[in-house]
């Protein structure tokens, strides 16, 4: 290739190895070298804040669910705490570590998920092989204990619909003793496995200033050293009683990020014994009335992805007026563009996996379409940066430095 | 910080009338702020209090009005939610000069609500597609799928042809004036 | 040698079927061994035959786009190539079915042929994922083959001959002069990962980037030939390694000396699928660097070795 | 966290350890896989016990359950696991509690009319009573599915 300067696109999406959901990330490549990343999104959407006014709290919940298959139990919960709070419901303390029990189980299984993923986009496949065999003890425990191994249905309004077994409990800690041991091997192995550390240090840089700036959330935000955990800034279920640390990490890049998952594994060992030890008797549910009633409330949850917001407005009927959705992947997907910023074709997989991303997520957050209105290949939707990285090069700009001598509007083109 | 304390100090520099603040619990504020007096507002709770976590906008169809939600939260965890109005068709100012994450949630708000924001810089559609037509907007209330039957009552038995929990049976009849290109 | 043992000798034993068998059940224990490696099952011992005759069956899809010659050739000169570099390889006597003085240096340039060929397959495509995979494999090219060419050369030199079997011969006579090239021989054996493009050198065709590079547009019977050509190209490489870097046990019994050499080349696959198990990939950039700056001077400390040597011995 | 001195191939003795050890994932189906027993599969009804309240229809987020009336008192239960979703709110729903959620999970169909399955209630005690055997669907006794 004797014409260096010749641009190539490719398409990286909306089927693609790298994408295990779909997305389209159009790449213009110099070389190896990126030179712009034209993303749009809308490949999934479901219409579940729609959906969601058009049916009753009860099947809402397990709509909800739905909404994302990892964090499953993440949405549900934040959904029901707006709605509890809405309906006055004080839930017994019981179910409260219930909950916090299953949502850091849940933690567990989501950050080791994206260990592996992360091992694949790398070519490592061998952690990934690790990491989800692993996994597997989590999932089979959460199976056991919910029911089913994502999607647990297990919150309902008031409390929970399944109590932990006394007998369960040492098992639970049998897993975090176990799962605690390996986590400590894969931070010894980030740490020291050369060609690793080559892969994922210096990838997909995210300054503090960049990801206050963008809004990034979440271990994609903590591990460019914003401070930020809405399980200690903003405490539900049983996280007042808990201690644990938020981890922070100030690489600002997927080695960072891969450290401070890893961190908050170890934490989340932590929490689960915490819990084990504190968790107390008494009922696991209270009685919840079909009709909320009027008034409206928002709570935050922190997903293993980041912050979960759902607002749910009331008006007295077994139906919401209104149910937003805010999935963390939504937040975090302005930061992608800036990552990805002069960096390389082969960094591309690492760093969009390295959010943690679930567009599914996104897609059904914003998705409005319900069935009947349009045929479904009609489902392209797209979105540039143009404006944020306007905003990006305007902000730099006011501080100094200027990335238009790059060539690159704002790193990226619309 | 105390959400009192921000309260009163909400409540004394921009004399709200009675009831627009109301103290949910330790960690939320709701603000309810006339379209007038908004700006202000905002500008003070983003930079002069430090409120610089946007959660999400969120958009409520109340009739006559479009309802606007801004989410706000601050480090120490105090959540103040800035409700405002605006009849339907009037203008909103954009708050990405303060966050420009905030581009794809005012957008959303243009496409599922139809609202009109002042200071949205060109740029495609989102989240809905290219060829949706411009004034059809599904999260208003009186807004109902063509050719769908309305969802969510208890199915009648047998016939639950072409409800929401079953996006993948196509509809009784795709509505060829949309635009939309077949499956 | 008349014509009809000749025949026999190239198309069947040890010939053509012999490596396409051996490079099948390379395949598969080079699969299993992976598997096992990563704590899983792995394929049951046919799968690699049945995978290849599923290929052959399956409908054979040629871009409209691609240069319809090329994209057929290449797979049947990647195979053709690595058929015939496998005749002037010694494998368990110091004779190989053919040999003249100066075929190491043809046995290196047939086995260049299926990188070439997977160059020309993926540019042909004109598809951008194979177009990627095609100028990532002819990059990475230049970042292993010297390396590897100078880790061949250099026990050529302590035995000062050209030729496979001459150097086989030198060998045989100086049993233990073979671990004077030990750090040839891990030079080789990283280079092979690079040649075969495997994980860590596997940039060529990573998936998660640019889909299967070069093979991305390839199916049907084209795809099952470039497979088995690699497969076989895996065995072609590893007996050379082991003709040049572990030359003892030759001359033995004809069935003592093929398990010999069987061993070895399970030994050498051993190693090959243990490496490309504890690395992830490195970027081609990573890739070009590590070859030049690192690879590079150790085979040229193996030259050095060897020339110092050859004053002494 | 300081990183300390780089490995390459740090992985090597765990890795090599794994040949030694039973691997991890079975050849399914050939190998026999079990769910947990508090796993949610599909529901299944005591259909004599059902009262034909339809609550558990009423909830079901994804509309899969349909019950119908086929005599006095008497109820079939369909359910299309086309659209259940295994949530068992129809279980904690239901007032007698004559739903229990199974643990099977090998529910792969061809047909996917298959996917309906039908809990009969027992035939009515017949009026003209002598004769049990024959009455009207003798091969689908209570409780058992139809397909």
């Amino acid at each position: 290739m004797s014409d260096i300067d010749r641009v190539v696109t490719v398409p990286i999406g909306p089927q693609h190895p790298a994408l295990k959901e779909p997305e389209s990330f159009m790449v213009d490549l110099r070389g190896e070298k990126i030179d712009a990343v034209r993303i749009r999104f809308g490949y999934n959407h479901r219409g579940i804040e729609k959906g969601c006014e058009t049916r009753s709290y009860t099947q809402d919940l397990y709509l909800v669910e739905r909404v994302c298959g990892i964090c499953s139990f993440s949405h549900s919960t934040a959904f029901i705490h707006a709605v509890e709070e809405i309906a006055g419901l004080e839930v017994p303390v019981r179910a409260k570590y219930i909950r916090t029990i299953i949502g850091e189980l849940e933690r567990i299984h989501s950050h080791l998920l994206w260990l592996g993923v992360a091992g694949h986009e790398i070519g490592f496949d061998t952690l990934l092989m690790y990491t989800w065999r692993d996994r597997e003890q989590v999932m089979i425990l959460l199976a056991r204990l919910t029911g089913n191994r994502v999607n647990y249905g297990i919150n309902t309004y008031g409390g929970v619909r399944r109590d932990i077994a006394p007998d369960m409990m040492p098992e639970i800690l049998k897993v975090v003793d176990s799962l605690e041991e390996r986590t400590k091997h894969y931070i010894e192995l980030a740490m020291r496995e050369q060609t690793l550390i080559q892969r994922l240090s210096g990838v997909g840089k995210l300054s503090k200033e960049d990801a206050l700036f963008l809004g990034t959330v979440g271990p994609t935000a903590r591990a460019s050293g914003v401070d930020r955990d809405a399980r200690r800034d903003d405490p539900y279920l049983a996280y007042p009683d808990l201690e644990f640390k938020v981890v922070i990490d100030d690489h600002c890049d997927v080695y960072g990020r891969t450290i401070v998952r890893l961190g908050e594994l170890m934490q989340t060992y932590s929490i689960l014994r915490q819990l084990i030890k504190k968790i107390p008797d008494g009922p696991i549910t209270v009685k919840a009335p079909r009709r909320i009633p009027e008034g409206e409330a928002v709570s935050r949850y922190e997903a293993p992805r980041g912050e979960d917001v759902h607002y749910v407005r009331g008006n007295g009927t077994e139906k919401p007026e209104r149910v937003k959705v805010r999935a963390p992947t939504l937040a975090n997907t302005a930061s992608v563009g800036k990552m990805l910023e002069d960096g390389y074709l082969a960094d591309l997989p690492i760093v969009v996996a390295a959010i943690d991303p679930c567009f599914s997520c996104t897609d059904r957050m914003v998705g409005v379409r319900e069935s009947g209105t349009e045929s479904r290949g009609a489902g392209r939707k797209t979105m540039t940066w143009e404006e944020v990285s306007r905003y990006g090069v305007e902000w730099h700009k006011a501080r100094g430095l200027d990335f238009s001598s790059l060539g690159i509007p704002g790193g990226i083109e619309a | 910080m105390d959400v009192q304390a921000i309260s009163a100090e909400l409540q004394t520099r921009f004399s709200l009338p009675e009831g627009a603040l109301k103290v949910q619990r330790a960690t939320r504020l709701w603000v309810d702020v006339d379209m007038a007096g908004f700006p202000a507002l905002f500008d003070h709770i983003v930079k002069g209090m430090g409120f610089n976590i946007l959660c999400t906008i969120t958009g409520l169809d109340l009739g006559a009005d479009l309802g606007y939600i801004y989410h706000l939260a601050h480090d120490c965890g105090i959540m103040v939610n800035v409700k405002t109005r605006s009849p339907k068709g009037s203008t909103v100012k954009s708050v990405t000069p303060y966050f420009p994450c905030a581009d794809l949630y005012e957008r959303e708000l243009v496409d599922l609500l139809g609202a009109h924001v002042d200071g949205l810089g060109p740029g495609p559609r989102y989240p809905l597609p290219e060829d949706w037509p411009v004034d059809e907007h599904p999260l208003l209330k009186d807004w109902t799928p063509k050719g769908a039957t309305p969802a969510g009552d208890a199915p009648a038995a047998g016939a639950p042809a072409a409800t929401p929990a079953q996006p993948a049976s196509p509809p009784p009849a795709a509505p060829a004036e949309k635009g939309s290109t077949p499956a | 040698m008349s014509w009809v043992v000749a025949g026999v000798n190239i198309l069947i034993f040890p010939g053509m079927f012999f490596l396409l068998v051996l490079g099948l059940a390379g395949q598969f224990v080079d699969r299993k061994l992976y598997a096992r490696l990563q704590s899983r099952v792995g394929p049951p011992w046919f799968q690699p035959v049945a995978d290849f005759f599923k290929l052959l069956g399956k409908e054979s899809v040629i871009p409209e786009e691609a240069d319809r010659r090329m994209f057929v050739m290449a797979p049947v000169f990647a195979l053709a190539a690595v058929v015939a570099a496998y005749l002037y390889i010694p494998l368990w006597s110091t004779k190989p079915i053919f040999s003249f003085y100066g075929d190491l240096v043809v046995v290196l340039y047939l086995l260049l042929i299926p990188t070439l060929t997977f160059f020309l397959g993926g540019w042909y495509s004109r598809s951008i994922f194979s177009t990627l995979g095609a100028v990532r494999s002819i990059t990475q090219l230049f970042a292993y083959e010297i390396p590897l060419l100078i880790a061949l050369l250099s026990p050529a030199l302590l035995a000062d001959t050209w030729s496979i079997s001459g150097m086989t011969a030198y060998y045989q006579a100086h049993p233990w002069y073979w671990l004077f090239n030990l750090i040839g021989l891990g030079v080789a054996l990283v280079t092979l990962l690079g040649k075969l493009e495997r994980v860590p050198f596997d940039a060529p065709e990573a998936e998660t980037e640019i889909v299967a590079g070069s093979f991305t547009e390839y199916s049907g019977r084209h795809l099952a030939f470039f497979r088995m050509a690699i497969d076989a190209e895996a065995i072609v490489s590893s007996s050379l390694v082991a003709a040049v870097f572990l030359p003892f046990g030759l001359g033995l019994p004809l069935w003592l000396g093929i398990i010999v050499y069987l061993a070895k080349l399970a030994g050498i696959l051993f190693v090959l699928a243990l490496l490309r198990t504890v690395f992830a990939r490195l970027r081609m950039d990573q890739m070009i660097n590590f070859c030049w700056r690192y690879v590079a001077p150790i085979a040229f400390l193996q030259v050095i070795i060897d020339l110092v040597l050859k004053e002494f011995l | 966290m300081r990183a300390p001195r780089h490995h390459l191939g740090e992985m090597v003795s765990s890795v090599l350890g794994s040949l030694f050890r039973k691997p991890a994932t079975i050849r399914y189906p050939y190998a026999p896989f079990k769910m947990p027993d508090r796993f949610r599969g599909p529901p299944k009804w005591e259909s004599d016990k059902c009262i034909g309240c339809k609550l558990c229809s009423r909830d079901c987020p994804s509309q899969a359950i349909t019950i119908t009336k086929v005599g006095e008192k008497r109820f079939d239960q369909t359910v299309d696991l086309g659209k259940c979703v295994f949530c068992g709110q129809c279980a904690e729903t239901c007032p007698r509690k004559v739903i229990t959620m199974t643990p099977d999970f090998e529910l792969a169909q061809i047909d996917k009319q298959n996917l309906k399955i039908t809990y009969h209630a027992s035939p009515a005690p017949a009026a003209p009573a002598p004769q049990p055997a024959a009455a009207p669907e003798p091969a689908k006794g209570a409780g058992e599915p139809t397909v």
